[in-house]
């Protein structure tokens, strides 16, 4: 059985990192911390100078492809914490598990990390079945897990916060958008077969229609399909001003590379296609000339030109090289550990009831999308943002909502 | 001329076409009780076929088998077996990584059903019954050694065995003594002999020494036809059947 | 050789072999480990019964399920309903626009509980769905296809087919299923609640008794007239036929037992861990399941237990030191299994471990009797 | 549904379904004929086909980088190249695989059908290590991506129209190749009766080789016809696991015309109930209904009626 609380698989990079941190004077860290028991009454692994978290996404399996991106800024986060005097003047040290794309293994690994190595808090999951199957878990052994991704909503655990969007403030603001700079009038939903998409086409389906605007078709396909004629055929014969999809993972590829070649040029806009699901990771697999038009609809891109998004684009590619993009998720990612920071140091304690205490009104000035703040229900405050996709698979930022959109997992009207 | 009732087994018309081709093509047979057929012919002159026919591993075009008055071409393999008919295959089949009295006792008679397997006791009357069969079968001795361990003859018996042990009331051999030394062939006529007392027995046979030792009466099939059919004698000198043997 | 290998389980080693299983299972494990590890032991234990069921329809039966995944979720969604329906009495749910309905029937807008979760508002029923459940659909599945012998490969690639579209079915239904997350959040079994660790022992300890009485169900239909009547199914499926056996009947039963052990454990497994999803049903999972058997021996029903055991321990340790290792390990040991190894751990103990005891034990006896 | 529309429009519809069905058709015929073989004709059940078929698409992807870093003025022409190239890559892997693997278990078809999903697991996660856990971008040439505008509403893929001109030409080839030529008979002949084969002086072990690695080699090809339509990830060949075995075994896994009538079937009637009835409902309908059949006439579509 494995027992110690060393990061499971450190990388050579980390390991100069490391040694470098090392160098810092043990008594400059000591002056500015308190002593282990007094800032953690509930048996956390947390030592004089190291307190140690988990990162709990799938290095394997199928959701491999979408969670690297998650885990690397997460890491990123970490290293630069480190690199600025820990939390509470102790440096971060985490333990990485792999879930594996098996929801039963998040849970499993999850419990691992609260239970034995009773790590202070879990960064990770991706997918809301590991989060669903994580979440029970959690509130039994009363951690706090940092969770990155835009997701359907309807959530709000006391042991979750929610650093990606939930699905009203990722939909309403884009199909506002469509509405008054587009002039759309006629919307088709297209979406993979599982509980996000369907969430959030009901949710755009309902705030079309308190528009007075119009839904002509509703598509599910099965995760993983790839034969996309038919359906694109519905939507010539339905001649809809937009196709809102949330086709996610190997789908998007044949979506897109089919949707091309049946003559929809994404560049026309006739219909223009708007996106809840291809973000700049996505783009890498499905190919910047296949999405070369298509408008997505989240709260970050890379191409954001704010100095703290330069920085942090800037350091992301010094440390995990320079040809990887950043997507909104990872970006989300990388908060977890900040804001966790944050929280720990306001409450002056490690204690999950403390920081859980601490959490909302949380900001985060140097947050790459710009300033965010924790909400009470758990969520994030952020900003809607349309991005128009580029041949070399970044986004332009063609639309910013002025104010940040408040968070509403339970919307009233929408379900 | 016959009387019907004397037949064990009448097939009349009986027809089998694979895609056209007739394997057999309208044959009619009447076989007497504790009557020994034999059924002799050519390679692919449909014997084998016959006999599958019969015990309803395939399934006629056309025309009627009736058992004791009983049509067999609608019923299911395990129920032709329950009405009275076995039959042995070409290649002993038999059950390799059973023994001798496992595969026997298989073959009794009773728990034949799901539920009947499950609760099935090996009480005094199965270990008799396969006692006396194994002794009839030349295997007492063989009783607790695993068949795959058994020559080739004796494979041929223990399959006989197994169908002795269900006492049918005709019992259908495909080449029984194919494989076997000269005596070992002699014991299997003999035991052939013996177990003819009660029932009637179809057999498919090439040797014609083995054929002469034992038939009451010879079928001979070509192209899927009867050809000619009586005693021995009279089918050997029959010109048609030598035409056929000898033409080619 | 395989029947000596038979043989040479005779009675009093299946005893010794029972006495030392329920020894590891019911005190060498749970002294050995707190309640974390044992719990994962004996989630690691459910896929048991699945092993075990294997090893009564491929092993002895020839039949190879690649569905059994199917009968698993059966079980493990029946117990699953049962316990969310508890888990959300109206006092639960007030926050919802319909109080008393699991949440994600709410989400789904459903208004009132589908038909069909009913009957699992009781628990007698549960246990009874369990059951017959799996039975009535095996019997389905075996009827159609034994009946006009369809076997082996063809079976095999239908029973894949039946748990993808399975699968495709229960993420699509999410109103009725809870799609691709599954049906989570379960708290209480007729208000014991199940995730206190004292909870999780006892449910350990159930699981196991559970899956030694399977274990004898198994031994007794192995060494049953049934049991020979598989193995001789196996070797000349004609013989047993001409017989006067309707071996399609044999099939389909064997069929249905395996597809009541995977159930059950299936219902166990939902209890354990807490939630049941569909990722347990489809295909991968399904190939994984004939895995702990293969690897445990497919003629062992010991192995089977030990098999799963041994690969899901595996699968725990090293994805937890070298994820990127565990695919190769999963691969090799199939090859491996096919390969070097066709009658797995049992056969491997059969051909090294036990001579080598037999020689021991005899040496002793000689000593004795030389005194 | 149709009432708002003028006749000219539905006839335009329609004809772009039946379009879409017979790339569907081309698709499920192409992931098929590999298996056919090996499946059909050799008995062997080859789980890892997809995984094949992903390494056909793998190697057109580093056919295209190597053309567009190399050479980019013929980057318009790479996908052919890319195209022999996979035939090559996975007709040796399969002949490794057959050497090191298959050839040991001839007589038990279970048996292949677990070593080849072990395989399968090693190849996927081989894939991992080396391309990385994220789909690869396989860049096309601008003139395979667009449509021919045939009429206003009537568009056609150019993609499509080369998966359908290839999986043509494969499919005739193999037709042919089974038929005609030497090679070909041989392998039918040791499928018919390996000891008969044997003894008349064929090289039974190196003709059993090379029609696995022949159903390997198509295999590839699908692959890299396929990073038109589809995704590249290391995952991606399980995708097409379940489809593909249904076809092979709907059509009767001894015939390469019911192959082709089985795809022709499967495919129409996944497109028609697709646009008629949601995209997830159309898919477990077609499966269920090819199941159905399949118990209730198990030989599949076209078999001979042999003697047993």
């Amino acid at each position: 059985m494995k027992k110690t609380i060393s990061p499971s698989r450190p990388g050579t990079t980390r390991r100069t990192l490391l040694k470098g941190l090392a160098a810092i004077p043990a008594a400059m860290l000591l002056a500015t911390s308190a002593y282990a028991s007094d800032v953690n009454s509930t048996g956390l692994a947390v030592t004089d100078d190291t307190v140690t978290v988990g990162i709990l996404h799938s290095a394997t399996g199928t959701m491999a492809i979408s969670e690297t991106g998650s885990i690397q800024a997460e890491k990123l986060a970490i290293e630069q914490i480190n690199a600025s005097g820990g939390v509470l003047g102790r440096q971060i040290k985490y333990i990485q598990e792999d879930g594996a794309s098996d929801w039963p293994t998040f849970a499993e690994k999850a419990k691992k990390l609260l239970v034995k190595d009773k790590v202070a808090a879990i960064m990770g999951c991706w997918t809301s079945a590991s989060r669903k199957a994580v979440l029970p878990v959690m509130e039994q052994y009363n951690g706090m897990l940092f969770y990155p991704t835009f997701y359907e909503g309807l959530e709000q655990s006391p042991n979750v916060i929610y650093t990606g969007q939930e699905a009203t403030q990722q939909i309403l603001k884009g199909i506002d958008w469509a509405k008054k700079t587009k002039g759309a009038k006629k919307f088709f939903l297209l979406g993979s077969d599982y509980i996000w998409p369907r969430t959030s086409n009901k949710i755009a389906r309902k705030h079309i229609e308190k528009l007075g605007l119009k839904v002509v078709g509703e598509e599910y396909y099965p995760l993983g399909h790839t034969q996309f004629n038919s359906v694109i055929n519905k939507i010539k014969l339905k001649r809809p001003d937009v196709i809102f999809t949330t086709v996610v993972g190997g789908s998007n590829v044949a979506f897109y590379k089919q949707l091309n070649a049946a003559g929809i040029d994404l560049t026309k806009e006739k219909p223009l296609v708007l996106t809840l699901s291809v973000t700049e990771d996505e783009i890498l697999g499905i190919g910047g000339e296949n999405v070369e038009g298509l408008y997505a609809s989240m709260k970050y891109f890379q191409s954001l030109p704010n100095d703290n998004n330069q920085a942090f684009v800037k350091a992301f590619k010094k440390r995990w090289g320079d040809d990887i993009v950043i997507g909104d998720v990872t970006q989300a990612a990388y908060l977890g550990p900040w804001l966790w920071k944050a929280a720990v140091e306001k409450a002056g304690s490690f204690d999950i009831d403390k920081i859980r205490k601490t959490l909302p009104g949380i900001e985060l000035t140097t947050a790459p999308e710009g300033y965010v703040k924790v909400h009470p229900n758990h969520h994030l405050w952020s900003k809607s943002r349309i991005g128009h996709a580029k041949k070399d698979g970044q986004f332009d930022v063609v639309y910013e909502s002025k104010e940040l959109i408040e968070p509403n997992p339970f919307p009233k009207g929408y379900q | 001329m016959y009387q019907q009732k004397d037949f064990v087994l009448t097939i009349e018309g009986l027809t089998v076409s694979f895609d056209g081709f007739k394997a057999v093509n309208d044959v009619s047979l009447y076989i007497e009780e504790q009557e020994i057929r034999v059924i002799i012919g050519p390679n692919g002159a449909g014997k084998t076929t016959v006999l599958d026919l019969i015990c309803g591993r395939t399934s006629a075009t056309a025309g009627s088998i009736k058992f004791k008055g009983k049509e067999l071409t609608k019923l299911k393999e395990h129920e032709i077996v329950h009405a009275g008919v076995g039959r042995k295959f070409q290649n002993p089949s038999i059950y390799e990584d059973l023994t001798v009295f496992e595969n026997l006792e298989l073959s009794y008679p009773k728990g034949k059903k799901v539920w009947g397997a499950l609760t099935f006791r090996r009480d005094q009357d199965v270990i008799d019954k396969v006692n006396e069969i194994a002794q009839m079968i030349f295997l007492q001795e063989k009783l607790n050694s695993p068949a795959n361990l058994l020559s080739h003859g004796q494979k041929q018996w223990l399959e006989i065995g197994m169908l002795l042990i269900q006492d049918p009331e005709l019992l259908m051999l495909d080449e029984p003594v194919a494989g076997m030394s000269v005596s070992e062939r002699k014991q299997t006529a003999e035991l052939l002999q013996r177990i003819t007392k009660d029932r009637s027995v179809l057999v498919i046979e090439h040797d014609m020494h083995f054929v002469e030792e034992i038939a009451d009466r010879v079928t001979v099939l070509h192209q899927g036809q009867v050809l000619s059919e009586g005693s021995m004698d009279k089918v050997q000198n029959d010109p048609k059947v030598i035409e056929v043997y000898l033409g080619h | 050789m395989l029947q000596t290998k038979l043989r040479s389980l005779a009675p009093k080693n299946d005893v010794v072999s029972f006495l030392i299983l329920a020894a590891i299972l019911l005190v060498a494990l749970p002294i050995l480990f707190d309640i974390f590890r044992l719990n994962l032991i004996g989630k690691y234990l459910t896929f048991a019964f699945v092993a075990l069921g294997l090893v009564l329809s491929w092993g002895l039966g020839g039949i190879l399920s690649l569905g059994q995944g199917i009968f698993f979720g059966l079980g493990g969604y029946a117990m699953a309903m049962f316990l969310k329906l508890e888990a959300s009495s109206p006092e639960n749910t007030a926050i919802q626009s319909t109080p008393g309905i699991p949440d994600f029937m709410d989400w789904n807008q459903l208004t009132e509980l589908p038909w069909f979760w009913e009957p699992f508002h009781s628990f007698g029923f549960t246990l009874f769905a369990i059951i017959a459940l799996p039975t009535v659909f095996a019997y389905i599945i075996g009827a159609a296809m034994f009946k006009r012998r369809v076997g082996g490969v063809y079976f095999a690639i239908i029973t894949q087919a039946i748990a993808a579209i399975l699968t495709i079915l229960i993420i699509g239904q999410q109103g009725f299923t809870g799609g691709v997350n599954g049906i989570t959040d379960l708290r209480t079994l007729l208000g014991w609640d199940i995730r206190t660790d004292s909870a999780k022992y006892i449910l350990y300890f159930i699981n196991v008794i559970l899956l030694l009485a399977t274990l004898v169900v198994a031994q007794y239909i192995r060494k049953s007239k049934l049991g020979r009547l598989l193995v001789a199914m196996r070797d000349s499926e004609d013989r047993v036929r001409f017989s006067g056996y309707d071996v399609s009947n044999f099939k389909i039963f064997i069929f249905c037992i395996a597809g009541i052990f995977s159930s059950i454990g299936g219902a166990m497994f939902t209890l354990q861990v807490g939630f049941m999803s569909p990722s347990l049903i489809g295909i991968v999972p399904s190939i994984e399941m004939v895995i702990f058997a293969a690897v445990g021996g497919n003629l062992s029903i010991f192995g089977a237990i030990y098999g799963a055991l041994i690969v899901n321990w595996a699968k725990t340790i090293l994805s937890e030191s070298y994820p990127e290792l565990w695919l190769f390990a999963m691969g090799a040991m199939f090859i491996a299994v096919v390969l070097a190894f066709p009658k797995g751990l049992a056969g491997i103990y059969e051909s090294y471990v036990q001579p080598w005891v037999d020689k021991k034990l005899k040496a002793i006896q000689d000593k004795k009797a030389k005194k | 549904m149709f009432a708002d529309y003028t006749w000219a429009e539905l006839g335009s519809i329609f004809a772009m379904q039946g379009f879409s069905g017979l790339i569907l058709f081309s698709v499920l015929l192409l992931m098929a004929l590999g298996l056919a073989i090996i499946f059909g004709q050799m008995g062997v059940i080859n789980m890892a086909h997809g995984e094949f078929m992903i390494l056909g698409a793998y190697i057109t992807y580093l056919t295209s980088n190597l053309f567009s870093t190399y050479i980019p003025e013929l980057f318009g022409a790479y996908f052919f190249i890319a195209i022999i190239f996979a035939f090559i890559g996975t007709f040796l892997l399969g002949a490794l695989v057959e050497w090191s693997l298959i050839r040991h278990l001839y007589k038990r078809p279970l048996d292949t059908l677990l070593a080849t999903w072990g395989l399968s697991l090693i190849l996927q996660q081989l894939y991992r290590t080396v391309f990385g856990p994220r789909e690869v971008g396989v860049t096309l040439p601008d003139w395979m991506m667009g449509s021919f505008q045939v009429s206003e509403m009537i568009e056609v893929p150019v993609n499509g129209m080369i998966v359908m001109v290839i999986t043509l030409f494969i499919t005739v080839g193999v037709f042919l190749f089974l038929q005609k030529s030497r090679k070909g008979k041989q392998s039918r002949a040791v499928v018919q009766n390996r000891a008969m084969a044997g003894a008349v002086g064929i090289d039974t072990a190196r003709v059993d080789r090379f029609t696995f690695a022949l159903g390997c080699g198509i295999a590839g090809i699908a692959g890299a016809t396929f990073t038109m339509i589809g995704s590249t990830g290391p995952t991606s060949g399980q995708l097409y696991i379940v489809d593909t075995f249904l076809v092979v075994v709907f059509g009767g896994a001894a015939s390469l015309l019911g192959t082709i009538a089985s795809a022709f079937s499967i495919s129409q009637a996944q497109s028609i109930m697709e646009f008629f009835l949601s995209g997830s409902m159309a898919k477990v309908l077609t499966l269920l209904t090819v199941i159905v059949i399949l118990m209730l006439r198990p030989q599949g579509l076209f078999s001979l009626k042999v003697r047993r």
